[in-house]
């Protein structure tokens, strides 16, 4: 399949729809586990303000040219992400560049995100910000293992690596999900995902950005509402990959949002239910149990 | 005769040997070296010698047409000639050796002239 | 005859080598090599080897034994053992 | 033709006549003992010429006219010439070098000199056994009297212990002698040789006793404790002597006598050489003492070559190449040693140090210790080589092994020795001394080994003569060392320029070997350019590196494998004097070159299986070797490891590399770790993967490669220094290679071939640039640096790039081969081997990061405020690498096209599919200029936008944020950038524990503790050196003659 | 003990090894072919009547040019190594010596020295030669040391002697490479009427010549060992 000029705008509209899916369940679920907690939460649409408020921000002051490429790599590799991803199964318009990369484009691009946050971080000159890219790196590099070993078992089932390929492979009721064909790489993945997902127990990442420095407060204005993007982009492009890989991917928009929240709400319970690790713990956590059945996927297929 | 001379031989290289392996002093061991080579003198000439034959010189109760069955064999007294000179050369710088350890060490002890470790 | 007297020379020269070696002063041991030297150049003229009983007289029991006894006369008193 | 008893004539008349000489004063005689002297040497040498152009037959001289067998008969033939040439030339060289001494001790010094000299002459020319034994009394008796040349109890002792020796020995050959006499009836030798297997029954103890007797002159391990005081306590003119002459002489009587022993003789030599050669090898190991060293180390190589005479008819007609290029690299470069030895005036081998205070006396020193180790382009290495081959086509697999064991000890001992002498301290010794006359004769014997070389490799063949020819230019390089670096930079880079023109002819149409010197060649240029930055003259650093150039050079021509192994040594020297020149990297250098060395041992013997199973030494000897095929192809991997740096054996590497400059960084991690590479995609060529052995050794280097990368990379996560970080990545990224190339696929080796150029590019940034900041830094510790975006733009933006490439990362050429890796784990099913290359990737992201952030990122250094960009000497040869590794990215096609075409040859299955700029496997595509466009647009997009929003911004000084609690007093503490990654060393710390290191220590020790006990014996009394000559004696008749028979 | 245990161990071992090559030597009653060859033609070849003599000079002369060439270089060797001592030290303290042996001495050293002539020049004739004349030369200087401790002024005459003797040796050697069949050959010199003084070409020169120079090498060690002292 080669290039096509149409692609471009077609593209840009899942790209919108994605980021718009995204807004909202950043609005949507801090919701959910505000009313657990019996208490009232932001209101659904706020995200939204936030964002318009950003943008609408004059930043005065820089620390020069990495300080801007931190938000744009992190930015370039959340959208990269999703332009590479084939959203809607059996969708011409909405099948995005898939056809130029497969899932190994896919893994490696979520580093291109990561290192330019780093990078950003460090320009910005705050140790702290320093200290969290640290801990981050070391957790992400961690639980990538699982992941990629869950990638590994679901591409040998299918004998593609290719995205498309496996959606259409397990296209045909539930019984045809990898999910259920191999329920073992699934675990596996799932697993794997609560480590990017900046969720508790493994969010003892974001506890310098809690600490009011580091990223979020060097970055303001456009940057931090570059950052928001993103932060509504990158994880949808998870989610979505998930979807497409386990999942049975989706045939129209509203199954992909269903889906798509319904993978998000995993880590989120996951972490009302855990309390937060230490770095270490959850890299030795994540060489133990994922890993094992990781390493349990691949033996299977 | 041959055999009582090689064995006599023999013995003396033994116990020149014995000397050489046992004795502490230089001096004798020096001496020990001397006797081997004694005994290796010993058996050298004795290897030459024929039953009942005669020193192998001409003269006038041996003319040169009878000589070859009168005699004994004249190469390892030759030899032993030469040998005797030579032993007498090691020994000479031997000694020398042992008179110069002497007065650098002040004693003749073998296990003690050596340096103090080995490297 | 000259069997039984080379055989007695042998015994009495070995007894002299042994005398060498062991006997407690060093002077002693010194001329019992002498001697051993001696005895050999008469075993080398039973042997029908007079150039060698000659070289073995003059070189092994004389000059030989002069330099051991020179060499003994520079070590002050150590000469036992 | 002169007659050759003038030889003995005129020393004899010389010696005499110095008596009468005294009154004219002791230089005219010292003139006329050295014309005498060369008198002599003249005589032998027009001999030797004569038989050298014309094919004759050597006269046997008789004399006092009487008939041949009767008389005495001196021999004179080419084997005569040659040796009595040896000694004489040695008996000038010895005598000119002992000056002082001899005019110090008078003209009886002298006769005694040209008395030993004779006799030694004797020896080898006379053609009868008791004259042999009369000229050997004169030459030890003369040895004992040069000995005390030097009147000290050292030197004392060992002429005691020396002569009571001698004299126990010489005894039991005149025993021999006489019963030989006695059974055969002759004295002639070559009667003898006739007469004794007709006459004498097997197992006559009279040849057995002149048989130990000859042997025992050689010094045979344990039975030499008086040969090694003799080395050490004689002066070091009177050991090179003995050592030269003496021993070669001595040599000559065992080829001479030994075949009166009959075959029995053959293997007890054998047997006792090599066990002294191993033996004597092991106990020097724990010796601190020079001249100690020297004396096991001469006695080692005696057993050697008196081992291969024992073995000789095995070796057929390459016997006595073999013999004589050993033995004459040992008579010129022990010799050396030992003047040098003199020199030092120290025993203490730490004292060494001393000699680098007179640069020539130790460039001497090293070409004496590389010649002794058998490194080309000396003799030894064409000696030691067609030994190998020799033994192991004989099947002689277990001799083999031992000297290439014995070998290995004499390296580490030598190579400390040297390594030490580099590198310690000599501020506190004093230069050490040297007249006219100690310093011309090593000088001449160094100079020597080269055409000596050159000479042995034209009978061996194999080398061209382009083997020799540039090392000529590279020693005008040297000659020229007193110019200043630049010029000495423009004539490298014309050099090299010159040699790569002469290289395009021989790799055209070869891809794999345009990829090799290209990057080889390319790498070269680059670095020598890099080198401008340099100022002052940088002694020693053109004709090494240049030397390391030509090594590589020749292993992408060789067109055989002896070609290919002199490459390979060259490099290895080369490559040693570069990265020994880090400030701390004595250790490191010392066990790069011992690891270099094993490797190389291993490989020659893995080359001679090959050569033993193809019976040709060409390249395709490496195809389907059929003579223990499994032995033959590890023992070539494993040498071709040791310079991948593969696990176990790589850790030599983070030291060596990460205390070395920047433009040597370069050269020994981007270049120099390629060459093992190179090797390796050889051997498993040839190797293929049908048999089920190749099968096993594949799995092995599979899982080697993976486990290397991860260790590598986890290594290079916990570095503070950025230097050890790229050196430990290194060591990482070359795990990758080894991976790729175990798997035998298409994929596979594609993506071998592929890190092999971009680790070239893009670690080759990273070494220039990280090296040119730790220069201008002054430190290479991360946590020293950091906020340096400001000040090195144009290097962050280098740096920025390369470690997006290295992690991987589309869309830059990295990607790429992950890619096709992951294909190829998925189509082969290789999960496990997979996931630890797949994991160490990630790791390499933790350290890439870290070398980015620590030192760009962050605050700035206070001392640092006004610290420069890196030198554009630097900066160029990057960014023009930069340049490659982009359009790489942009077009990977371009690269792996013409790769895949040749790959297809060797693996058609699963070639990589091209539709346009789209590649494709069975599982998966990706189409790289269009992920570029994508990313590069959005990337473009995103950040006009903000440039845009925040054009108003005002830039904040770096200085302008406040200082975050950094105590002055321990910075590094509590600097954030050190200790980095301190939780994930916590949980995963486990796997940077250095086992491979304890290992190999661990093994030292062994060694040591073995050579302690093995040193036990030499107790330094004469007492117990004789018992052990006459146990020696009766422990061999008793194992070979079994007592009565 | 340990170690005389093991040596007497080695001793046996060596005992054994000697039996062995006793068994193993020729019994043969008749001169072997090179014994034969000496015994039959040397008194022809070379004129000596005493075999031995012509075998050590002629036959095997190159051993014996070495074996003096031994005692040359171990004279040399004790001269220049005991030499250091010497200088250091005023020459000897004169000894009481008994006006017996000196007056002795000055009758006896020179019979001695023409004993030592004697033996040496009539070596070709009768037992004895050069090794043996030498022996009793040597034996008179000692016989001159005993009666004067103090005696300097030979050794510079031993010294020429030796070199003289010994250049003319080496001289007359290479001689028989031109005028004769070879290197030592001693026919460069008539061989003379069998059986007296003046045959055997040179041997008798020769025999004179090795004699002067092993009583000069002798002399000169005895010197040096005699005056080494502290």
């Amino acid at each position: 399949m080669n290039f096509d000029p149409m692609k471009i705008p077609w593209s840009l509209l899942g790209l919108f729809i994605v980021f718009c899916i995204g807004m909202f369940i950043r609005g949507f679920v801090p919701k959910i586990t505000a009313r657990v907690g019996k208490r009232i939460g932001i209101r659904i649409y706020q995200p939204w303000f936030d964002y318009v408020k950003n943008f609408s921000i004059q930043t005065s002051i820089t620390h020069g040219y990495m300080f801007y490429l931190g938000p744009v790599f992190r930015l370039t590799g959340g959208i990269g992400m999703v332009l590479f991803m084939p959203l809607i199964h059996g969708s011409w318009y909405f099948s995005n560049f898939a056809f130029a990369g497969d899932m190994v484009l896919f893994l490696y691009l979520m580093f291109f995100g990561t290192l330019g946050m780093a990078l950003g971080a460090g320009e910005s000159g705050h140790p702290y910000s320093a200290i969290g890219v640290a801990r981050g790196l070391a957790q992400v590099t961690v639980a990538e293992i699982p992941l990629v070993l869950a990638m590994l078992a679901v591409a040998a089932q299918h004998h593609t690596l290719s995205i498309s390929q496996i959606v259409a492979a397990q296209q045909g009721g539930i019984a045809h999900w990898t999910m259920v064909t191999n329920p073992v790489a699934t675990a596996t993945g799932m697993l794997a995902l609560l480590g990017s997902m900046m969720n508790s127990p493994f969010n003892v990442v974001l506890a310098p950005q809690e600490i009011p420095i580091g990223p979020p407060t060097e970055y303001h204005g456009t940057f931090l509402g570059i950052l928001t993007t993103n932060r509504s982009i990158f994880p949808m492009a998870k989610i979505i990959f998930f979807m497409n890989i386990f999942f049975g991917g989706a045939t129209n928009w509203a199954i992909l949002i269903l889906k798509g929240w319904l993978i998000y709400m995993w880590p989120v319970i996951v972490g009302v239910v855990f309390p937060r690790f230490r770095v270490d713990q959850s890299i030795r956590w994540f060489l133990k149990v994922p890993l094992l059945l990781g390493i349990l996927a691949v033996a299977l297929v | 005769m041959t055999h009582i001379a090689l064995a006599g031989g023999a013995l003396l290289i033994l116990i020149g040997v014995w000397g050489m392996l046992t004795k502490k002093n230089i001096i004798r061991i020096i001496i020990g070296f001397s006797l081997f080579d004694t005994g290796l003198h010993v058996v050298l000439v004795g290897l030459g010698h024929l039953k009942n034959r005669t020193a192998p010189i001409i003269d006038s109760d041996l003319p040169r047409e009878a000589a070859a069955s009168r005699v004994v064999d004249p190469v390892p007294q030759a030899i032993v000639l030469t040998a005797i000179v030579i032993g007498l050369a090691v020994t000479a710088v031997l000694l020398a050796f042992a008179l110069k350890l002497y007065q650098s060490r002040k004693t003749l002890d073998i296990s003690e002239l050596r340096e103090g470790n080995n490297d | 005859m000259l069997l039984a007297l080379l055989a007695i020379l042998i015994v009495v020269m070995l007894a002299a080598a042994v005398l060498a070696l062991e006997h407690g002063k060093l002077l002693i041991g010194v001329i019992a090599a002498g001697l051993v030297s001696l005895i050999a150049s008469v075993i080398y003229v039973i042997l029908a080897a007079p150039d060698v009983a000659m070289t073995e007289a003059a070189i092994g029991s004389g000059l030989s034994t002069i330099m051991f006894l020179y060499v003994i006369s520079r070590l002050k008193g150590d000469t036992h053992g | 033709m002169i007659n050759p008893i003038l030889i003995i004539a005129i020393a004899l008349g010389t010696a005499f006549s110095l008596g009468l000489l005294k009154k004219l004063g002791r230089e005219l005689s010292f003139a006329i003992t050295l014309i005498a002297l060369a008198a002599m040497a003249f005589i032998s040498a027009q001999w030797l010429s004569a038989f050298l152009t014309y094919n004759m037959l050597g006269p046997v001289v008789t004399t006092a006219g009487g008939r041949a067998p009767f008389v005495i008969v001196l021999q004179m033939g080419h084997m005569e010439a040659l040796f009595t040439l040896l000694i004489n030339v040695m008996g000038v060289m010895g005598a000119f070098y002992l000056h002082d001494r001899l005019t110090e001790n008078g003209n009886g010094a002298m006769a005694v000199l040209l008395a030993g000299i004779m006799g030694l002459n004797g020896i080898i020319l006379t053609g009868d056994i008791f004259n042999l034994f009369v000229f050997l009394e004169i030459a030890s008796i003369a040895t004992a009297g040069l000995v005390l040349l030097v009147t000290d109890f050292k030197s004392l002792t060992a002429g005691f212990k020396y002569m009571l020796a001698s004299g126990l020995i010489s005894g039991l050959f005149l025993l021999g002698i006489i019963f030989l006499y006695n059974t055969t009836g002759t004295l002639n030798i070559r009667e003898l040789l006739i007469a004794v297997p007709g006459t004498i029954k097997a197992g006559s103890v009279a040849s057995f006793l002149v048989m130990m007797a000859i042997l025992l002159e050689m010094k045979p391990f344990p039975a030499n404790g008086w040969g090694i005081d003799l080395y050490s306590g004689a002066p070091a003119g009177v050991s090179a002597l003995i050592a030269s002459a003496s021993a070669t002489a001595a040599y000559f009587v065992l080829i001479k006598l030994l075949p009166l022993g009959g075959t029995v003789a053959y293997k007890i030599a054998a047997a006792v050489g090599i066990t002294t050669f191993v033996a004597s090898n092991l106990v020097a190991l724990s010796q601190r003492s020079a001249t100690k060293l020297l004396g096991y180390s001469s006695i080692g190589q005696m057993g050697l070559v008196v081992g291969i005479y024992g073995l000789n008819y095995h070796l057929g007609s390459k016997a006595f190449l073999i013999i004589f290029s050993l033995l004459g690299t040992h008579y010129l470069a022990k010799a050396g040693l030992f003047w040098l030895s003199g020199i030092v005036q120290s025993t203490e081998i730490d004292k060494w140090s001393a000699l680098r205070k007179s640069p020539v006396l130790f460039v001497l020193f090293g070409i004496f210790v590389f010649a002794l180790m058998g490194f080309p382009p000396f003799p030894s290495f064409f000696g030691k080589w067609e030994l190998i081959m020799g033994l192991v086509a004989s099947k002689l697999y277990w001799w083999a092994g031992a000297i290439l064991l014995g070998t290995m000890f004499e390296g580490i001992y030598l190579f400390r020795w040297f390594s030490r002498a580099l590198k310690l301290d000599n501020q506190e010794l004093a230069k050490p001394r040297s007249t006219i006359y100690t310093f011309v004769p090593p000088l001449v014997f160094a100079i020597l080994l080269f055409p000596a070389g050159y000479y042995t490799s034209t009978y061996t063949g194999g080398i061209g003569i382009m083997g020799f020819a540039p090392l000529l230019f590279i020693m005008l390089i040297g000659f020229l060392d007193f110019l200043p670096a630049y010029i000495k930079n423009i004539l490298s880079i014309a050099g090299v320029a010159a040699y790569s023109w002469y290289l395009w002819p021989h790799v055209q149409g070869n891809t794999f070997k345009i990829v090799f010197a290209g990057i080889f060649m390319g790498g070269a240029l680059l670095a020598l350019f890099a080198g401008f930055y340099r100022r002052g003259k940088h002694l020693g650093f053109y004709p090494t590196t240049l030397l390391m150039f030509l090594g590589l050079g020749i292993l992408v021509d060789a067109s055989n494998l002896m070609e290919l192994f002199y490459g390979w040594e060259l490099m290895t020297i080369g490559s040693y004097f570069l990265l020994i020149r880090g400030e701390r990297s004595l250790p490191h250098g010392y066990s790069y070159l011992l690891f270099s060395l094993g490797g190389s041992l291993a490989m020659m013997f893995g080359f001679g299986l090959a050569h033993a199973s193809a019976g040709t030494i060409e390249l395709s000897a490496l195809n389907h070797i059929h003579v223990l095929p499994a032995l033959a192809y590890s023992l070539m991997l494993v040498g071709f490891m040791t310079k991948t740096a593969s696990l176990g054996f790589h850790i030599w590497l983070p030291g060596a590399h990460g205390e070395a400059v920047a433009d040597i960084h370069f050269m020994a991690s981007a270049v120099l770790l390629k060459a093992g590479v190179f090797g390796i995609i050889l051997v498993l060529s040839g190797m293929g993967n049908s048999e089920p052995y190749a099968r096993n050794i594949l799995l092995v280097l599979g899982w080697i490669g993976a486990l290397t990368a991860l260790i590598g990379n986890i290594g290079a996560a916990f570095q503070e220094s950025a230097k050890y970080l790229l050196a430990w990545s290194s060591i990482g990224q070359l795990g990758y290679i080894v991976f790729g190339l175990a798997t035998m696929t298409h994929l596979g080796w594609l993506a071998a071939y592929g890190y092999t150029i971009t680790h070239f590019l893009y670690k080759g940034i990273l070494f220039l640039i990280i090296g040119g900041i730790a220069f201008r830094v002054g430190t290479a510790d991360m946590y020293k640096m950091g906020g340096l975006i400001k000040r090195m733009p144009f290097s962050f933006l280098a740096v920025l790039i390369s470690i997006i490439t290295l992690a991987g990362i589309p869309p830059l050429v990295g990607f790429t081969g992950k890619w096709i890796f992951y294909n190829m784990i998925v189509s082969e099913h290789m999960f496990y081997q997979g996931l630890v290359v797949i994991i160490s990737g990630i790791v390499a992201f933790l350290y890439l990061f870290r070398l980015i952030h620590v030192i760009f990122l962050g605050q700035l250094k206070d001392k640092n405020r006004r610290v420069k960009e890196v030198y554009p000497w630097l900066l160029i040869p990057a960014y023009a690498m930069l340049i490659g590794v982009m359009v790489l990215s942009m077009f990977p096609n371009t690269l792996l096209g013409p790769l895949g075409r040749m790959l297809s040859t060797a693996f058609p299955k699963g070639a990589l599919h091209w539709d346009g700029y789209t590649a494709s496997t069975a599982y998966g595509t990706f189409n790289m200029p269009i992920i570029m466009a994508v990313i590069g647009s959005t990337f473009a997009v995103v950040f006009l936008w903000l440039l845009l929003a925040n054009r108003r911004a005002v830039k904040v000084k770096q200085f302008n944020i406040f200082y975050s609690g950094e105590a002055p007093s321990r910075p590094e503490l509590t600097h954030f950038g050190y200790n980095f990654f301190a939780h994930y060393k916590k949980a995963v710390g486990f796997m940077a524990v250095p086992l491979v290191t304890r290992f190999w220590d661990q093994v030292s020790e062994g060694l040591h503790a073995l050579a302690g006990y093995g040193r036990a014996i030499y107790t330094g009394n004469a007492q117990s050196y004789l018992f052990h000559i006459v146990g020696f004696v009766v422990a061999i008749y008793l194992i070979t003659m079994g007592g009565l028979s | 003990m340990v170690k005389k245990a093991f040596a007497f161990t080695l001793i046996l071992g060596m005992g054994l090894l000697f039996y062995q090559l006793y068994r193993q030597r020729s019994t043969s009653t008749d001169l072997n072919k090179t014994a034969r060859y000496y015994v039959e033609n040397g008194p022809k070849e070379t004129g000596s009547a005493n075999v031995v003599t012509s075998v050590v000079v002629t036959y095997r002369g190159l051993d014996t040019l070495g074996e003096v060439t031994i005692l040359f270089v171990a004279a040399s060797i004790i001269g220049f190594f005991l030499k250091n001592q010497r200088n250091r030290k005023l020459e000897g303290a004169p000894g009481e010596t008994s006006e017996l042996l000196h007056t002795g001495s000055v009758f006896l050293v020179p019979l001695i020295f023409l004993l030592g002539v004697y033996v040496f020049v009539n070596g070709h004739l009768s037992p004895g030669g050069g090794f043996q004349g030498g022996a009793i030369i040597a034996s008179g200087t000692v016989l001159l040391f005993l009666a004067d401790p103090s005696i300097g002024a030979g050794r510079g005459v031993i010294h020429v002697l030796e070199s003289f003797s010994g250049m003319l040796y080496v001289g007359l050697a290479v001689a028989g490479l031109f005028l004769a069949g070879g290197f030592l050959d001693n026919r460069i010199m008539p061989l003379g009427h069998f059986g007296t003084l003046l045959s055997a070409g040179a041997i008798p020169v020769i025999y004179s010549l090795i004699g002067l120079k092993v009583g000069a090498e002798l002399s000169s060690i005895l010197y040096a060992l005699k005056d080494a002292k502290e």
